[in-house]
């Protein structure tokens, strides 16, 4: 009884929030906004070196953004493997003898690769980048663990970390180095911005992949050891 | 100079944060040390080229808002800033010497610590509605890491639950976002400011600022959304908790306010003010009370922090629709309360380590007797308490005495029971710890002094909050500082 | 800055850096320990010295600065200042030598006297604020570093009575802090002046002047113990005989006290508060409070309860003092500030010999001890007699002051109040008096002390004598300058014609 | 209506139904997947309320980008986290706990 009033009463708050925020939406979208941001963007979308907009925005205008959210990524991939405190990954029921996985692998992973990296490249005129790449660059690793295939670099060892670490560490280069040239912050310099982004992408994806993968991996499968303060003993 | 003081400030915790990911615990400290070095001189530089020149806007990238991202660098921010330094320096010693460096895990623990910091040092300058959730997540993230870290089940449950409910914030927080950003076009809040004061107030604006304080005020735990600081701050590693409770939760709280300050006048309403103060009293009064109640040292303190946030959200009321000088007031006895919480908070979470660590329990009654060991850390764990208690002259006091001021000012005379009433709860906590420590009882010889570093770091968090209210004027006079609005969209 | 702002400054530090250096002392250094407090109170009994004669030429000692926007941080010396920091100055030194006597051999040395220090250092700055925000920061510092001293002995007992202390000075001091921030609300920063600020407030404002003088006395009213706000004082009486002493004779008490002449004199003025009409109700409340105290020591069999109700009594003294108009009641009250002091603690002492030594606490087992500690004796019984008013001792005199100016302010009820609290105050000192001298022993101590020794510690055995003799000579030359009572009509003189 | 409102007010929907789940839902997986619906939500808010009006935007789009990506990040911490619980504590909901119920003794 008490169960069914309490779900009653969130649905009717819920629904009670959908609707003010439906009409919240509504009333807003009548009138335009007094600022129009794509066609400043447009404008200056010249000096950022991209022709892609959405690319522009997120490695030039608002980089800033991205080298935190990477800084996310990197933290959720460092959680991750703080969990993962066995010194091998080697997980045999994951170990499968399925021949059809076996076959399946030999023709995807070759062909994912491909793919992330048409993926990456695509970015810079069109729909898809960094993430995108990394995103299907880990769909690959995960297959390949699920075939068994060992891969020795996602031990949580200095390997592990240095990839981890490794797009975010060039982003930031670039980001000093910038500064170095006179530029103010995340200014890329006039004339090689476009193949600094491409080198900021590519490392990216590398990374991106890893922290997904790595948090794949991070199966968490002895038991903890560390006492706590505030807990009951 | 500036430039490079900025870079300091925004780029040094990440660069670190890699650095400290390729080494194990013990090099780590090291390299932590010094950077953290380095961070307390470029706040502090950046704390005295604000002092001297005034406020700016620092736009990223060399894009101004608001196509880029910028930052506004004026005397609030700064001193946040070198708070955080402070706060964070204390704790980053602290752990360096608490946390023990054989457990494999623990090297996670700098990384985690410089990436936390970075994300309070981006949520103090940011300008910008979206960098800014980036930011929270950033901080959320790494904080639900460190509270995680190493952890058995009780201490996964707590950060799982501290995990939902800033994910739940962010959420709403971003919702917020999406509808500023289709209402203004723009994701800069002094651009939207500036807008309003010039035009009417679009129809269902409100909603925005509505979903975005809700939002923050879960990630700020504002009762009644306090469900998960306790158990996450309570179970947290000691340097942790002190990062937790003095650093994280303002975070959260010092963009409602800054969004309340610039936005609130035209898109608040008096009633959602009040209610938001209201919310503010409860948790003084139920985070005292269940402090008074719980049997756990660390979770006394963590009830404490959710009784000392309630009195953040006064700001609420006593900024809405009041003369400019009680405003002011209010403002100044928020920051003071931010400020002298921050000190005296991580102070206590770090004495309370120690405390733990000398009587070997997490237990109240375990300290009965410790008194007479004089134990350095109950004397800090005592002085960060006459800060939270609000008595002189600690910034604390300072802070209630401009709040009074304020309430009485406004004739909003019923916060003043709330801030009266707050101090005495407060003060029935602190000094049933005390009680606990000054009970002579024959079975109490078991004592062990940690080293004398771990010691001394909460005594000069303690003292320095102590000291804080007899120069807050001085403190104070840095944010009153004249903004230089250009580049100012 | 000149040496002379500085000298308050340095005043409030001697205690206070005592109080650091003895907290980083080990608990085994015992003699440095006792060099730095007896030290620290010779520097600081040489500083008062100093400022009073500075005060008595009219030079101003003080300094100032904004410490919150609005409000200012002040020391100031003027010559009620120095008439409470005299009286505390002097009673630390005394305190801290029978302390060092009394806490021979007993745990946690290191930690009483720390917080003793902090304790003085409090009640200077109390002394010494130049304004009520002043006073209320060194008011609060007070109760915080008071409760370790009567939780000291750590037993269940004792913790209570502390948690009851802290409740009820804890509580005053939020109705003293809404008061001050109310106050200051609708009139801003207000030093300590003599005349006051408000005679020539506007009637709009009357009102919430009342109001807000209410606040004030119920705020300051619980450590002055006036009835019906004194319940923490009896209980408080498990803590050590030092700490009695010095919080009945000198600081907590007396804190309370002293905030209201300040408020009286010094905020309100003096003919403000009459014409406010406020006078008149405190006076009677501080009356019954006379009346009250003593009726409440005749029904006690604990020597020190008994002394803790005498205590809420005589303090009254000094509240109806400063509510009679006119010069010469004033002087009374002012002068019972330190003859109250002077007595209380002498008694204090004594009843702590007793304890120590022969292992006295209650009252019917007093018989006969005037033989086996005739010294102490003779202190307790100048001490009782002093409180009875017997002439020419220091009570006397602050009865009589008191008669006049009750006399002067047409009110003659006082009188009748004075006598009869002078008839219950005999009623129960005299009978003690009678035990010690005139009954046989029938305690279990050793009825024969061996002769060439004294009957007890010197340390303990000194300070009693001295202050009993204090009791007597502050009474004969009173009118002597530099005596308190000329003092103290000093204080009135520049409050009634600022 | 245009389709980017549309999408919006869908976005506002998937809000509602994501919250729904986010309080009702004990089960730790599924809390983290109405987290998910919701923060779809918002991202369609996000992506068509500004878009209904003024034509194509790259600024939202790089913006939810940014924050599928925070999203993905929480989610897999969430997950290792989760696992990691269950792992140790059998549990897969936060509810059912006695150890740390407010104002109760530990």
């Amino acid at each position: 009884m008490i169960w069914t009033l309490r779900t009653l009463f969130i649905a009717v708050v819920c629904l009670a929030f959908t609707g003010v925020l439906a009409a919240s939406i509504w009333t807003i979208a009548d009138k335009p906004s007094p600022v129009n941001l794509p066609q400043l963007l447009s404008e200056n979308l010249d000096r950022s070196g991209v022709e892609h907009p959405v690319t522009a925005v997120l490695l030039n205008f608002r980089s800033y953004d991205t080298l935190l959210e990477i800084g996310v990524l990197v933290i959720a991939g460092i959680a991750g493997i703080s969990m993962a405190k066995t010194a091998t990954l080697e997980d045999p029921e994951l170990r499968t003898s399925d021949s059809l996985l076996y076959a399946l692998q030999r023709w995807f992973v070759p062909l994912m690769l491909v793919l992330a990296g048409y993926l990456l490249w695509a970015g810079s005129d069109r729909p898809g980048g960094a993430f995108q790449a990394g995103a299907v660059l880990a769909a690959t690793g995960v297959l390949m663990r699920l075939g068994g295939i060992p891969m020795e670099f996602l031990r949580p060892g200095r390997l592990l970390r240095l990839g981890l670490a490794l797009g975010f560490t060039v982003f930031l280069l670039v980001a000093v180095a910038s500064a170095i040239g006179g530029e103010a912050f995340l200014a890329y310099p006039p004339g090689i911005t476009k193949t600094l982004i491409v080198i900021i992408e590519s490392v990216l994806t590398l990374s991106i992949a890893m922290v997904l993968l790595a948090l794949f991996v991070s199966a968490p499968v002895n038991d903890a050891e560390d006492s706590e303060e505030g807990s009951s003993s | 100079m500036t430039l490079w003081l900025m870079a300091g400030l925004l780029f040094t915790p990440l660069a670190w944060a890699v650095l400290t990911l390729l080494t194990d615990f013990a090099r780590g400290r090291l390299v932590t040390w010094g950077g953290i070095l380095v961070q307390v001189l470029v706040s502090l530089g950046l704390w005295l080229t604000v002092a001297r020149d005034g406020g700016f806007y620092y736009g990223l990238g060399g894009w101004d808002a608001p196509l880029g991202i910028e930052l506004r660098v004026d005397g609030l921010a700064v001193t946040f800033v070198l708070l955080t330094a402070v706060v964070a320096s204390a704790c980053g010693w602290h752990a360096g010497i608490y946390i023990d460096p054989d457990k494999p895990w623990h090297r996670y623990f700098w990384p985690l610590f410089w990436f936390l910091w970075s994300g309070l040092n981006a949520v103090w300058l940011g300008d910008d509605l979206f960098n800014l959730y980036v930011g929270l997540e950033l901080i959320s993230l790494s904080a639900v890491g460190l509270v995680a870290l190493g952890g058995k089940a009780s201490a996964l449950r707590a950060s799982l639950r501290y995990l939902l409910a800033a994910l739940l914030g962010s959420l709403a927080y971003l919702l917020g976002v999406a509808l500023m950003y289709g209402q203004f076009g723009t994701l800069s809040i002094a651009g939207i400011a500036s807008w309003l004061t010039e035009h009417p107030v679009p129809a269902g604006s409100g909603l925005a600022l509505a979903l975005m304080i809700a939002g923050l005020a879960l990630k700020t735990a504002l009762f009644p959304l306090h469900q998960w600081l306790p158990p996450a701050h309570g179970i947290a590693k000691s340097p942790v908790s002190a990062l937790l409770s003095a650093l994280v939760v303002k975070a959260s709280f010092y963009i409602a306010a800054r969004l309340w300050l610039e936005l609130g006048e035209p898109l608040g309403n008096l009633v959602s003010a009040q209610l938001v103060g209201l919310l503010g009293s409860a948790a003084v009064v139920w985070g005292s009370w269940l402090a008074c109640r719980q049997l756990q040292l660390k979770q006394v303190v963590a009830y404490s922090s959710v009784a000392q946030i309630g009195y953040l959200f006064l700001l609420f009321p006593l900024t809405y629709s009041v003369s400019e000088s009680v405003s002011l007031q209010a403002q100044q006895g928020i920051t003071l309360q931010v400020i002298s919480h921050a000190l005296a908070k991580a102070a206590m979470f770090l004495a309370a380590g120690n405390l733990i660590l000398s009587v070997g329990s997490s237990r109240v009654d375990a300290l009965a007797g410790v008194s007479r060991f004089l134990p350095f850390s109950l004397f800090s764990f005592g002085l960060a308490g006459v800060s939270l208690m609000s008595l002189p002259p600690s910034g604390g006091f300072a802070a209630k005495w401009l709040l009074l001021q304020a309430s009485l000012e406004s004739g909003q005379w019923w916060w003043v029971l709330v801030l009266l009433v707050g101090g005495l709860l407060s003060a029935a906590y602190v000094f049933r710890i005390f009680r606990a420590s000054f009970l002579e009882s024959p079975e109490s010889d078991q004592f062990y002094h940690p080293a004398r570093s771990l010691e001394v770091i909460p005594m000069i968090l303690a003292l320095l909050a102590l000291g804080l209210g007899l120069v807050s004027e001085q403190v104070l006079s840095v944010m009153a500082l004249p903004f230089e609005v250009e580049g100012s969209p | 800055m000149t040496l002379n702002a500085w000298l308050p400054v340095f005043a409030l530090m001697t205690s206070l850096v005592a109080a650091l250096v003895i907290f980083a002392l080990p608990e085994k250094g015992y003699r440095l320990r006792t060099a730095v407090n007896l030290g620290a109170a010779l520097v600081k009994l040489g500083l008062v010295v100093v400022m009073v004669w500075g005060v008595f030429r009219g030079v101003d000692y003080g300094v100032s600065f904004t410490m919150v926007p609005g409000v200012a941080f002040a020391l100031k010396a003027d010559a009620l200042s120095m008439m409470f920091a005299t009286l505390s100055a002097v009673l630390w030194l005394l305190t801290t030598v029978y302390a060092v006597g009394y806490l021979e051999d007993s745990p946690n040395r290191s930690r009483f006297f720390g917080f003793f220090s902090l304790c003085v250092a409090s009640t200077m700055g109390i002394a010494l604020a130049g304004n009520l925000f002043t006073f209320f920061l060194f008011y609060e510092m007070l109760t915080l570093s008071t409760y370790p001293l009567v939780v000291h002995r750590g037993t269940e007992k004792a913790l209570k009575a502390g948690r009851t202390y802290l409740i009820y000075t804890l509580t005053g001091g939020a109705v003293l802090l809404l008061a001050i921030a109310w106050l200051h609300g609708v009139e801003g920063d207000l030093p300590f002046r003599e005349g006051g600020h408000f005679i020539d407030a506007d009637a709009d404002i009357h009102l919430s002047l009342i109001l807000i003088f209410i606040l004030l006395v119920a705020g300051l009213g619980v450590k002055a113990a006036v009835f019906p706000l004194h319940g923490w004082l009896p209980q408080a009486m498990v803590a050590p005989a030092p700490v009695s002493a010095l919080l009945h004779a000198v600081a907590v008490v007396k804190a309370g006290a002293f905030g209201i002449v300040r408020v009286v004199y010094n905020i309100y003025g003096i003919e403000a508060s009459s014409l406010l009409g406020v006078l008149e109700p405190l006076a009677w409340l501080a009356a019954f409070t006379m009346l009250y105290g003593s009726v409440r020591a005749l029904s006690q069999v604990a020597l020190k309860r008994l002394l803790a109700f005498s205590t809420v009594s005589q303090v009254s003294y000094i509240i109806l003092g400063v509510c009679l108009f006119g010069p010469v009641g004033a002087a009374g009250g002012l002068v019972h500030l330190l003859h109250q002091g002077i007595m209380k603690i002498t008694l204090f002492f004594c009843a702590g010999n007793y304890a120590e030594t022969l292992g006295i606490h209650r009252i019917d087992d007093m018989d006969g001890a005037g033989r086996r500690m005739p010294g102490t004796s003779l202190a307790f019984t100048i001490g009782a007699f002093g409180m009875i008013g017997v002439p020419p001792l220091a009570g006397f005199i602050t009865k009589w002051t008191l008669g006049s100016g009750a006399l002067a302010a047409n009110m003659d009820w006082v009188i009748a109040v004075l006598v009869l609290s002078s008839l219950l105050n005999a009623a129960y000192f005299l009978p003690i008096v009678h035990r010690l001298w005139f009954r046989e022993p029938n305690g279990s101590w050793p009825r024969e002390r061996r002769w060439g020794r004294l009957e007890t510690n010197a340390w303990l055995f000194w300070p009693p004598l001295l202050t009993a003799v204090m009791t007597v000579v502050v009474g004969v030359l009173a009118s002597l300058p530099f005596s308190p009572l000329s003092w103290a009509e000093l204080i009135v003189l520049r409050e009634y014609s600022p | 209506m245009t389709a980017p409102l549309l999408y919006a007010l869908v976005g506002a929907m998937l809000c509602g139904i994501g919250l729904f789940g986010l309080l009702r839902l004990s089960h730790l997986l599924r809390k983290l997947l109405a987290f998910n619906i919701m923060g779809s939500g918002v991202f369609l808010v996000m992506v068509g309320l500004p878009q209904h009006q003024g034509g194509q935007d790259p600024v939202p789009q790089a913006l939810v980008l940014t924050g599928i990506v925070v999203a993905i990040a929480a989610t897999a911490l969430a997950i290792v986290l989760i696992r990691r619980y269950y792992h140790l504590s059998g549990m897969t909901s936060l509810e059912g706990e006695t150890t740390s119920r407010e104002g109760g003794p530990e």
